[in-house]
């Protein structure tokens, strides 16, 4: 089984703080995991170390089966890596529509049917097409980070943190769209600290505490282990 | 007086072709481009030295001019701000400066010490408007200046390119992490604002001739009019542009329009000197900033906390 | 660094020992010229580093003060007959006083509105050289100024000019060297780094930038009375931009922190185009090449690439043994928990754009208690301690220390009222030790003014102070051992307990901790803890934000949640953790009507 | 036949290693700014003193140095001092900035070395420095014949006097306003304008509203010519009397012909060809090298130049000599007589030239030999 993403002992630091202690893990194509852990556990680091905007300080990337350690952020997203960023970071000057556009690298026919296909999974940004980035409500950014992510045709989608800010509601707008994603042939890495929504729409999961890999397994199984619980919340 | 507002507008909209490259710069960049003033001088020698030889008006020597000020703002970029990208800003500050010696001691050894007068746009004369002479040369820099704006704004609006370009700009990592050469962008955002304000050269180059030195001056009033429009705001560089044309035309000639009040008080007359109108526009700007300490249209990019 | 500690002393001796030979090598009078020129402009540099330098403002002044000072000497020995000492106190007067004058409008500006604001000054100087012929001869300028005259002795030109000058240049590097070294030198030094920090720590950003700002003026006055009486005339070229952009050109290329830098920058700047002349035009072309290729190769400058190649030793932090013991706030142990709320917030709001960050919070700390703060990401926390140390200004509400209410007090002034704190993300000045980190926070209490940097004797009394309290405070939280460390090399951990050990050092009546575990392993946490229960015993109250339910399980005396910037549930921790609206803020709906299910 | 040649080449290097022996050599430091806003006129200096040293009489074996003095007001003087210590340098030519010039004098009274300079504005002269020779007529004479020109020739008094911003715009407006007042004319507009102002129009429609009979300039190249042109453009049908640099070539070409009809200008020296051979070879050899001809600041230098050369070739063997020469000799040049006064003011002769509309070749209209200052 070739997976679609492989990390063998990958660590990083900051300076000489490790942030990321020697992780191994694989996600297979088609699948949804989920990364969770308390703030600071590494969760950013480890999606920004995979979208190349982190320099690893040792172990092996592998996408594809490829080793893509020296590729460069912007061609590790042509190469089929989308990422939508903590703190959705939407272009604010750009309008709905050109954030999409700018994250498309086909054709102008495929982009306009890749932006429709995004307005089928959030009509909302339909409404607010011509809006610029940073007039959108939190949910809504949210909802255009994913989307712009998805515009370069993934096979692999970072989402990093997308409940954060958000009402519970729109957190599970946003969140229950992953299963569907994962099912269309893309598959998802998704950091959160909602670890109760995190599991339920992932296939399997990583417990990450302070930079070390804890607990995995599927995230059913998960969800019902005690010990998550309190790796994960301390004594609540 | 018509004439005069005219004039002024006309100045200020080569000025805004000026300020509006370089604002394109700072917002891809983050940093400053001394050597923007420069662009102006090597635009203006290009036009002059090509219209000479080919006896060409602008129009038809322009995309000549604009090719070849995109080729030296490329290279500008790679060798004074890329190397320098991770650097303190003031880092670029110094590396443009002595670009901007570079590209004017080369352009005097290439050139000459003389001043040049570059081609007319379209040509010279003027057309009669009542009792009002149009000159041809300021109306189609006006008009040329509009093409220009109007075909960057399209440029930055309509095409994925200058979408892109305009995403480099707002935010560099998260365009980088989204698949866009950001390098790439940085180099054809120093092309095109090297372009636009060749393109000013061309125009200045006409009618108010062009020596090597010019470059200072046209670096400071660029500096002053986008940082008083704000600082990354094109619509406040156009304005910023508009304000010191005014203080460069309109004040001077207050005069004319007040006669009956400087008669009386002949002492009057030295404040609207022109460089009385120099100093009147520095006032202004601490007084503007006094006010909005982020010029008249504040950052460009307005953050929702 | 053992290899560095041998060979900087050296370099050193060998650089003084070269720039003393300089001129006895070179000693036609043309070089001597040219290195008396060199020193006038070192002493331009040496105090352009005091804004841009010591406190990190891009000012474009430094040459308007130039200027204006070459000219008041210039005026006044021409055309008043004034003799040098007159001259020269007048322009360093005058160029204070435009100082204090620009100041007003232009210091509260940022960046490069600053740079932009500061340059006009310079343009309306110039143009007004030019106009006002009369006084200033107009364009031409005013020539036959004379030599300076001390006490009846004519300095002629040659080495007599250059020993004067030079003298001049050792004064002003001694007074650089003062500032810098003493506390206050510390202050500038975060200020330039952090001002949000300095702030935290009592030190007031503003008066240090007002300082720096008329101390380089009057450095500039300085060098603009020696130019005049140097070269002889006075001129617009003396105010143009040109001057301004050499003067930037040296601080940049020598390294805009260190002494020596700014001399090296202002000797290479003034030789380049003399060695280069013989190449007519392309000597401009040549010049600047050189300049850009040494910003590529060393972007700190050559002080700053000598510093890089040769790392400098850390000077030994001192032995608190044999100084005097400290009064200490927090070590008095007479202050036990009270039942009088130290500090109290009413009815707090803050907005964002429309977004409640905060809205109508209220809660109170008790003296000595350990509070804790807890909720989910975004839901106000930073706010609200922004909103007590005065980073933010509530909407409406108000906040009580002690009784007094502070909400409309500047960040500083709250810390100098006893508010310390900590941030999420350090704000620690990496390219310090520990132990100056720490020593830094005792600005206020040791009174540290410019004026008394000047008259720092064989050491600092103050810094020496300072770091004796600090080498106290850093023992209490276990780091004595890193002291000496730059804290960009320390881990994360150790750079939580530095914050901490600052904000103690600080000897606030309450301290406010913005998630002091985050990134610490267990054992760490549990150190802190002790930590913190100690200082709590002491009397220092404490407000802790956190996630780490763990951590603070055991720790704090009373906790509040807070959600989408309301306050949901206040109360003992045993109560909180089995709050619904809290276990549901934190684990989402779901799970929470699962469990009660 | 080879064996011959060689011997033919032998013989000519021995004749000419003898020759050498008995030349005089000397160092001559073109000081000028050739770079910053004075590089054309400096130019013009450096391409002046190129030729007069190509055309140095027989016998002297010069070696040039040329050091741009830039913009600084010390760079004059720096460069001063770089080479006066040294013993074949009998004497220097200095900038045409009068500002630099004054920087340098006193390192010039100290060396005790003669520096040339083609400048007119006045302190340069009034310093009491026995060493400055000024090779351009002094403002005041140059003004003076400006404005007898126009009171006397054309019969005009009412005059707007536009000007630059610089110490050589400022001395030209200070003679002009104040030789015009004398001779019972009026100022009744002026205004400064910097260098490197570009926009004038308010400044000339105020002029027009003024309703002067005659507009007097005193600006460099860029300024005048578009002050010529835009009054061309707004059909401002006022006599113009500018200053040289409206008669220099680079400046006329700048405009077209019909633009500059009318406009006269005061210059200190005009060449014609046909005057006497020297003349021509000057003309002939500028032309041929810069394409153009020879505006006044090359003239006077090269004339300033030779005379100087010209001591030395007739046996000055120190500065001391080469000072004594300059202040005592005439000395004829392409241009003029030059005779210095007291004051080390060596050109007293001022031409009046106009352009017809038809070329952009100004011819002479007036000679004023002699002039003094009012």
């Amino acid at each position: 089984m070739k997976y679609i993403l492989e990390t063998r002992n990958l660590s990083v630091r900051y300076g000489e703080i490790a942030a990321l202690n020697e992780l191994t893990m694989y996600v297979e194509q088609g699948e949804a995991v989920a990364l969770v852990g308390a703030n600071g556990a590494g969760k950013t680091t480890l999606i920004k170390s995979i979208i190349g905007l982190l320099a690893l300080s040792q172990g092996e990337l592998l996408f594809d089966g490829a080793d893509v350690r020296a590729v460069t952020a912007h061609l590790r997203a042509r190469l089929g890596i989308g990422y939508s960023p903590e703190g959705r970071r939407v272009f604010p000057g750009l309008s709905v529509r050109e954030n999409l556009e700018v994250a498309s690298f086909s054709n102008a026919a495929e982009t306009r049917r890749l932006i429709d296909q995004m307005y089928t999974i959030f009509p909302a940004l339909k409404e607010k097409e011509r809006s610029l980035g940073w007039t959108l409500s939190g949910g809504q950014q949210q909802m255009l980070a994913v989307c712009r992510a998805l515009m370069s045709k993934p096979r692999l989608l970072l989402l990093d943190e997308p409940s954060l800010g958000l009402s519970p509601k729109l957190t599970d707008e946003v969140l229950w769209r992953i299963p569907e994603i994962a099912k269309a042939g893309t598959a998802v890495v998704l950091a959160e600290q909602n670890l109760t929504k995190a599991l339920e729409v992932t296939d399997r999961a990583y417990v990450l505490r302070v930079g070390t890999l804890v607990l995995q397994g599927a995230s059913s199984e998960l969800r019902s282990n005690p010990s998550v619980r309190k790796t994960f919340l301390g004594g609540l | 007086m018509i004439q005069l507002l005219f004039n002024t507008l006309s100045l200020a909209a080569a000025y805004s072709l000026l300020a509006i490259g370089f604002v394109l710069v700072l917002n891809a960049t983050g940093a400053v481009n001394l050597a923007h003033g420069s662009f102006v001088v090597v635009g203006g020698f290009l036009a002059a030295g090509l219209g000479s030889w080919l006896k060409l008006p602008g129009a038809v020597v322009l995309p000549i001019v604009l090719a070849g000020m995109m080729i030296i703002g490329g290279l500008l970029s790679l060798i004074a701000y890329y190397p320098l990208r991770n650097r303190p800003a003031v880092s670029v500050f110094i590396s443009t400066l002595s670009m901007s010696a570079i590209l004017e001691t080369a352009t005097l050894l290439i050139f000459g010490p003389s001043p040049r007068v570059g081609p007319p746009i379209l040509s010279s004369g003027a057309i009669q408007v009542g009792d009002v002479a149009l000159n041809v040369q300021s109306l189609s820099t006006v008009l040329l200046a509009v093409v220009l704006v109007a075909a960057q704004y399209v440029i930055f609006s309509r095409t994925v390119l200058g979408k892109r370009l305009r995403a480099v700009a707002e935010d560099r990592e998260m365009a980088r992490a989204l698949g866009m050469n950001v390098n790439a962008m940085i180099v054809i955002t120093f092309g095109i604002a090297a372009a636009l304000a060749g393109a000013a050269g061309l125009m200045f180059a006409n009618t108010f001739y062009i020596t090597p030195g010019d470059g200072e001056a046209y670096m400071i009033k660029t500096y002053v009019a986008a940082t008083m429009g704000g600082w990354g705001s094109l619509r406040g560089a156009i304005v910023g542009a508009l304000f010191v044309a005014a203080f460069e035309v309109l004040v001077p000639s207050l005069p004319l329009a007040m006669p009956s009040l400087v008669g009386a008080l002949p002492s009057l007359e030295a404040l609207f000197s022109p460089i009385a109108s120099t100093i009147w526009l520095y006032l202004a700007f601490l007084v503007v900033l006094f006010f909005r300490p982020q010029g008249l249209f504040g950052e460009a990019v307005q953050q929702r906390a | 660094m053992s290899r560095s500690a041998h060979v900087r002393p050296l370099l050193g001796a060998v650089g003084l020992c070269l720039l003393a030979s300089w001129p006895l090598i070179m000693s036609s009078p043309y070089d001597l010229r040219l290195f008396t020129l060199a020193g006038v402009f070192a002493i331009l540099a040496i105090g352009y580093q005091f804004i841009f330098g010591n406190v990190g403002e891009l000012s474009l002044s430094q040459g308007a003060f130039f200027g204006l000072s070459a000219y008041v000497s210039g005026i006044l020995a021409v055309k008043a007959g004034a003799d040098f000492p007159q001259s020269f106190a007048a322009s360093i007067i005058v160029c204070v006083l435009l100082a204090v004058l620009v100041s007003i409008p232009v210091l509260r500006l940022s960046t490069h509105y600053f740079a932009l604001a500061t340059l006009g000054v310079g343009q309306v100087l110039l143009l007004v050289a030019i106009e006002w012929q009369s006084l200033t001869g107009g364009a031409i300028g005013l020539s036959g100024v004379p030599l300076p005259k001390l006490f009846g002795v004519q300095v002629a030109r040659g080495w007599p000019l250059l020993l004067f000058v030079w003298c001049f240049v050792a004064l002003a590097a001694m007074v650089a060297f003062q500032v810098k070294r003493g506390l206050y030198g510390l202050a500038c030094h975060v200020v330039r780094q952090n001002a949000v920090a300095a702030r935290s720590l009592a030190i007031d950003p503003d008066s240090i930038r007002f300082a720096m700002f008329l101390l380089s003026a009057a450095m500039a006055g300085v060098a603009g009375a020696l130019h005049a009486h140097t070269i002889r005339i006075v001129s617009p070229e003396g105010l143009d931009f040109k001057v301004m952009i050499a003067c930037l050109t040296m601080a940049v290329i020598g390294g805009r922190t260190h002494i020596w830098g700014a001399i090296a920058g202002a000797l290479l700047v003034v030789h380049l185009p003399e060695w280069l002349r013989g190449f007519q035009q392309s000597y401009l072309i040549i010049t600047s090449s050189v300049l850009i290729a040494i910003l590529i190769v060393a972007p700190e400058g050559l002080a700053g690439l000598v510093d890089r190649l040769l790392p400098p030793q850390r000077s030994k932090s001192p032995d608190s043994d044999g100084l005097s013991p400290i009064q200490d706030r927090t070590s008095d142990g007479v202050l036990m928990p009270s039942e009088t709320p130290i500090l109290a917030v009413r009815e707090l709001t803050k907005t964002f754009g429309g977004v409640h960050a905060l809205n109508n919070v209220s809660f109170s700390l008790m003296r000595g208690s350990i509070a804790a703060v807890i909720g989910p990401n975004g839901s106000g926390k930073t706010t609200l301690v922004n909103c007590i140390t005065g980073n933010y200004r509530a909407d409406s509400g108000a906040i009580l220390l002690g009784g007094g209410e502070i909400g409309a007090l500047g960040s500083d002034e709250i810390a100098a009222r006893g508010v310390g704190r900590t941030f999420q993300n350090l704000r620690l000045v990496d390219d310090m030790t520990v132990l100056d980190n720490v020593a830094v926070a005792r600005f206020r209490a040791e009174a540290a003014t410019l004026g008394k940097s000047f008259l720092i004797g064989r050491r600092d009394e103050k810094l020496s102070r300072a770091r004796s309290h600090a080498l106290r405070v850093l023992r209490r939280v276990g780091l004595e051992h890193a002291a000496d460390v730059n804290c960009a090399s320390l881990a994360h951990g150790t750079k939580r307990l530095v914050e901490i050990a600052r904000a103690i050092c600080l000897d606030p009546a309450v301290l406010l901790l913005d998630e002091p575990a985050a990134g610490l392993n267990e054992t760490e946490q549990a150190e802190l803890a002790r930590l913190l229960e100690a200082l709590a015993a002491r009397g220092l109250t404490l407000l802790i934000i956190e996630h780490n339910m763990e951590f603070l399980k055991n720790l704090a005396t009373h906790m509040v949640c807070l959600d989408y910037g309301e306050l949901i549930a206040s109360g003992r921790p045993s109560a909180i953790y089995q709050d619904e609206r809290v276990i549901e803020a934190y684990v989402g709906r779901r799970q929470a009507a699962e469990a009660t299910a | 036949m080879r064996f011959a040649r060689r011997i033919m080449l032998a013989a000519t290097a021995l004749l000419s290693s003898s020759a050498l022996a008995q030349e005089t050599s000397l160092t001559v430091p073109i000081i000028a700014p050739i770079t910053g806003l004075l590089a054309l006129e400096g130019t013009s200096q450096l391409n002046g003193a190129n030729m007069a040293i190509a055309h140095a009489p027989a016998g002297l074996k010069i070696k040039s140095q040329v050091i741009d003095s830039g913009t600084a007001a010390e760079g004059g003087a720096n460069a001063l001092e770089r080479v006066a210590g040294d013993k074949s340098t009998y004497f220097s030519v200095a900038p045409l900035f009068g500002t630099q010039v004054l920087a340098m004098l006193p390192v010039a009274l100290e060396y005790k070395i003669p520096i040339l300079a083609p400048t007119g504005t006045g302190p340069v002269t009034e310093q009491g420095n026995p060493y400055m020779f000024r090779l351009y007529p002094h403002d005041a004479v140059s003004k003076a014949a400006h404005i007898r020109y126009v009171v006397e020739e054309l019969k005009l008094k009412k005059a707007a006097i536009l000007y630059n911003t610089t110490g050589y715009g400022q001395s030209g407006f200070k003679y002009m306003s104040e030789y015009l007042t004398k001779v019972g004319g009026e100022v009744i507009f002026s205004e400064g304008v910097d260098l490197s102002a570009k926009e004038i129009s308010a400044t000339l429609a105020k002029l027009k509203a003024a309703k002067p009979d005659v507009v007097l300039i005193q600006m460099h190249s860029a300024s005048i010519a578009m002050v010529v042109k835009q009054l061309a453009a707004a059909n401002i049908q006022i006599p113009v009397v500018g200053n040289t640099t409206i008669a220099m070539p680079a400046t006329a070409s700048l405009l077209q012909p019909s633009e500059l009809k009318g406009v006269c200008a005061e210059s200190a020296s005009w060449l014609e060809k046909g005057a006497d051979a020297a003349t021509d070879r000057f003309i002939n050899d500028y032309v041929s090298k810069h394409g153009a001809m020879p505006d006044a600041y090359a003239i006077q230098q090269y004339d300033g130049l030779m005379m100087a050369l010209v001591a030395v070739k007739g046996g000055a063997k120190s500065t001391e000599d080469v000072r004594k020469y300059m202040s005592t000799t005439e000395y004829k040049g392409v241009a003029m007589r030059y005779k210095a006064d007291a004051k080390g003011n060596l050109a007293h002769s001022v031409v009046i030239v106009c352009y017809d509309g038809a070329s952009l070749n100004p011819k002479l209209v007036k000679r004023y030999d002699n002039v003094a200052g009012f």
